[in-house]
This record gives structure tokens, C-alpha cells and sequence, in this order.
């Protein structure tokens, strides 16, 4: 009886889109669990759906039948997410929200992790591709999130 | 999710029903593009039964009212609840789209 | 870029019943995803909540910090469910429903198990505990779920 | 789950929100344990806000039920939604409690 730790959560999903509202559903009630209020929860999960969707598009161009990994670790002070991709690497310096005020069709995901989360930190130390971590803090102050 | 596209005189009702996103976007997508195309010069998103929208969403609504701005139709947005307000407020939205609290607002101003 | 099965989701979580209402909200998904009626869906969802109770109170003894693993297909024909603990094995032929007619508490979990899935089989050759297989077909003659 | 309790007269109802699984039915079964020890002879459980039910959920029932018959009391339920009835009856226990369509029925009843 192996010990595991009663706050992870893993998940493996192939980079289909119709698999988002699933993971919405998780991350949602993860973050209930973690009695973080409605409002952050849902924002919360809006950051994670487009942490994929900027997988989906971009590490794996669209492919259906590629591997992403979630964990979610339910922790006393914060949530923490981590997002495993196994496809194109890019700069992280280049992962960047557009411009507000240049109104254009695209740009708003990565802008929106920012806003939400209180940390987002690409790694592609890895040889087979990115690990995308986001943390949230239990006892927000607020600032970051509004 | 699920759209019902209703005419009203010529304004174009589009109700959705269920969640936005990267799954069903490209859906929203074709439909809007498919009613710019046949030359509709009003459209009304109706939000009353959308749940949840991402960024693909948003992106899917910026490039139809793009398209509208530039033959010179009107897109308009009603009732959207409080989240999704949230959402068009933080990425300063709220000023490019019209939005209106009821349907009837929107239908109102747009016969003028 | 390694292929991923796109009809396949694993899942792993501890032992803890906190997590039974986020596992439902994935399998009710799956099911709805693959079409089958809302009464159907939430009958194979009450199923694997059922089979994850009884791998929490039976193989792991109640113990929160134990390692289960869920594994989900979504095929054409069938949704398929693997559940995987690492706990106590007993004879699968031990494993039965009550009678009906002897009201008492307890007794109904396998019996629901049965009752909604085509196909209910316990596996316990691995040398390190149980898996459990659930078998939904799509096209359900009604027979078995009614 | 969340659980109210309020009294009426001599009964004791049981007004339980949510869902009813392994996670909290040890809470309700402590609540109903408690209340019967104390020498409740009627409780109703109201199920108008019981979005799921599963078997140790119907244990906890069960359990309450045979210590209510016991010590001569009386537990009812009533306002289950269909997939919950649905659940009552593939077990067979619809005929096990008396359930009750609305709460002015069970009361009416428990009151005689
Ligand atoms: N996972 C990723 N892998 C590679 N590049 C990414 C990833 N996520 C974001 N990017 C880059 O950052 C840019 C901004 O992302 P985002 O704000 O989500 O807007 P959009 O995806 O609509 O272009 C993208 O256009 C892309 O170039
Ligand atoms: N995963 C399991 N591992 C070991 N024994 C099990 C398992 N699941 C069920 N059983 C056995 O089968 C019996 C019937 O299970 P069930 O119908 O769920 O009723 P209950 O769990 O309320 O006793 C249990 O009492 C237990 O002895």
C-alpha cells in the first residue's frame, strides 16, 4: 500500500478541445474544496482553460491525440498547477499578452493567467517540452486578482 | 453548446446556449461569419443562457464585430450575467462592444 | 511529440471521499460527452462512485492517503472504466450485493455496480492489488439498467 | 452537503442541501443519531435540496430508520427529485420508508 499524497490530483488528457469543459469541471471544484470563494474559483479556472488552449494551439498546433498532463496539488496555503506539454518549445520571454488598447482578435489567454494567477512560470528546461506552473494563493490581498 | 438563430425585421438574433470555448468557438465562428457574409447589418448576441466564455471565444466576437464595423452593420451584446461581465470588464471589452442589460434595449436601439 | 489515445483519460487521486464528488462530475462528462441519455450518465456515475466507496472502506480500510487510479475510455461502442487500487485483495466471488428483501444498512454498492453496468469484473492477478473493469455499452438494450 | 434542522411542534425535520455520499453522510448520521438519542419520535428528512444520493447515503437512511422503528418513532421523506426516486425504487426501498410527494403532506400525516 504505497502512500500517496492525499493532496494531488494527476490527470492525462489528449489536446482535444472537447475535453476542456471536463478539466474546467475538476479544476472548479478543486478550488471549492480549497474554500477559495466563487468568484476566484471560476477565474481560477478560466486561467487553466487557457493555459490548455495555448497548448492545444500552440505547443501542439492543433493536433488532437497529443499527451497533456495536469497535476493539481490541493495545498494548505495555495493551489498549485502544473500543465506538461510534450511539443514545440518556444522562448518563454515570447509567451506574451497583447496590448489592451490594440483590439484584435487573439491575445487575451495568457493576459488573463497573469491577471488571475500569482504565478505563471514556463519551464522548457525539460528535453520533451514545457511544464507551465501556476500558483494561486490561498490568503489573496486581492491586488492580483482584480 | 448550442445556438438558435432567430430574425426580428432585420436584426439577427443569435442565442447561445451553454459554454464558449475553444471547443465550440470555431461553431459561433462559421455562424457569424456565414450571416456577416449574406450581408446582415444588425446582430444581437444574446448571452441570457451563456454559462462561460474563454479567450476564444472573445477573440470569436472581436473578429465578427470587426467584420461588421467594417460594411458598416452593428453587433450588439445583451444580457450577460455578472462572470461574464467580469470578464469583458477586465480585458476592457465593456467599451468595445455594445452591451445591453435586456434584449429588448438592444432590439429597441437597434430599430432606430 | 509522442501519440496520445484520444478517447483515453487517466485520472489518479487519494483515497479521501473528499475527491468522490469531482470524480462523478468527470464521469458524468465523459458519459454525456459520449451521448448517452442524462438518466444513463448519472446511473454509470453513481456506478463509479460506488466502486471508488467500496475501494476506500474495503481495499484501503478507510485510509485517506492511498493511491487510486482511474482509467477511462471513451470508445466508439462502450465507455470503458478501469479503477485500480493497491489495497487489500479478497476473492472477487466474495464481493456481493445483499439481498434485497434483508433490509440492513450497507449491502447496495455492488448491487447498483451490477445493476447499471453491462459488465462488472474484478481483476486481482496483479501482484499489487485490484483492478476493477466496468463495461457501459452504447447501444443498451435497456435490459440490464432497468 | 449542509445541513438545517428545524422543529415544528414535536418534529423534527431534516433539511439537507447537496449531495449524499461517503464524504458526508457520517455528518448526517451523527446529526440523526444524535436527534434520536435525544428522543425524537418524529423526524422528517426533506430532500427538496438533495441533488444525489448513493448507497452510503441510503445506509445512513437505513440505519436511522431501523433505530426510529425501534424506539417506536416515525421517519418520513419526502420532495425526492425522479433520479433519486429512481434510486429508492431499483433498491426496493420505496416500500422500506414512507415518502411523502411535499412537506404539508408529511407533516399532515405526521401530525395525526
Ligand atoms: N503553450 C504555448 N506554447 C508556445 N507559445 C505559446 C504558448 N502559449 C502562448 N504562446 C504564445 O504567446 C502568445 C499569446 O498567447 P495568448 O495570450 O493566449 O493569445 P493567443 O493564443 O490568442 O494568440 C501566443 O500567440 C503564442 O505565440
Ligand atoms: N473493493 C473491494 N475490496 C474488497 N472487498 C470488497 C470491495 N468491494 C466490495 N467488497 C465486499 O463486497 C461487499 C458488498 O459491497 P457493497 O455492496 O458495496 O456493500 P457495503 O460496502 O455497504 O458492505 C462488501 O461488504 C465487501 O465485503
Amino acid at each position: 500500500m504505497t502512500i500517496y499524497d492525499e493532496n494531488t490530483i494527476l490527470m492525462s488528457i489528449a489536446s482535444h478541445p472537447k475535453y476542456l469543459k471536463l478539466v474546467r469541471s475538476v479544476i472548479l471544484q478543486c478550488a471549492m474544496l480549497m474554500n477559495f470563494s466563487e468568484k476566484i474559483s471560476k477565474d481560477i479556472t478560466l486561467a487553466v482553460d487557457e493555459a490548455l488552449t495555448n497548448v492545444i494551439k500552440h505547443s501542439y498546433m492543433g493536433c488532437l491525440n497529443k499527451r497533456i498532463d495536469i497535476t493539481i496539488y490541493l495545498l494548505d496555503d495555495r493551489l498549485e498547477l502544473k500543465i506538461c506539454d510534450f511539443g514545440k518549445k518556444v522562448d518563454p520571454k515570447t509567451i506574451k499578452p497583447r496590448n489592451l488598447c490594440d483590439v484584435k482578435p487573439g491575445g487575451l489567454g495568457v493576459f488573463f493567467m497573469k491577471k488571475i494567477m500569482d504565478e505563471v512560470d514556463y519551464d522548457i528546461s525539460s528535453p520533451k517540452g514545457t511544464t507551465l506552473t501556476m500558483i494561486k494563493y490561498k490568503e489573496d490581498t486581492g491586488e492580483q486578482s482584480n | 453548446m448550442h445556438i438558435q438563430i432567430k430574425e426580428q425585421g432585420d436584426i439577427v438574433i443569435f442565442q447561445i446556449e451553454g459554454e464558449i470555448d475553444l471547443y465550440n468557438s470555431p461553431g459561433l465562428r462559421q455562424q457569424l461569419t456565414s450571416r456577416i457574409n449574406k450581408g446582415s447589418k444588425k446582430i444581437l448576441v444574446d448571452f441570457s443562457n451563456v454559462k462561460y466564455i474563454d479567450s476564444s471565444g472573445l477573440a470569436t466576437l472581436i473578429e465578427g464585430l470587426q467584420k461588421m464595423n467594417r460594411q458598416k452593420g452593428r453587433m450588439m451584446l445583451c444580457c450577460l450575467n455578472q462572470s461574464i461581465m467580469d470578464i469583458f470588464e477586465v480585458a476592457r471589452l465593456d467599451d468595445v462592444f455594445n452591451i445591453y442589460n435586456t434584449a429588448e434595449e438592444a432590439l429597441d436601439d437597434m430599430a432606430k
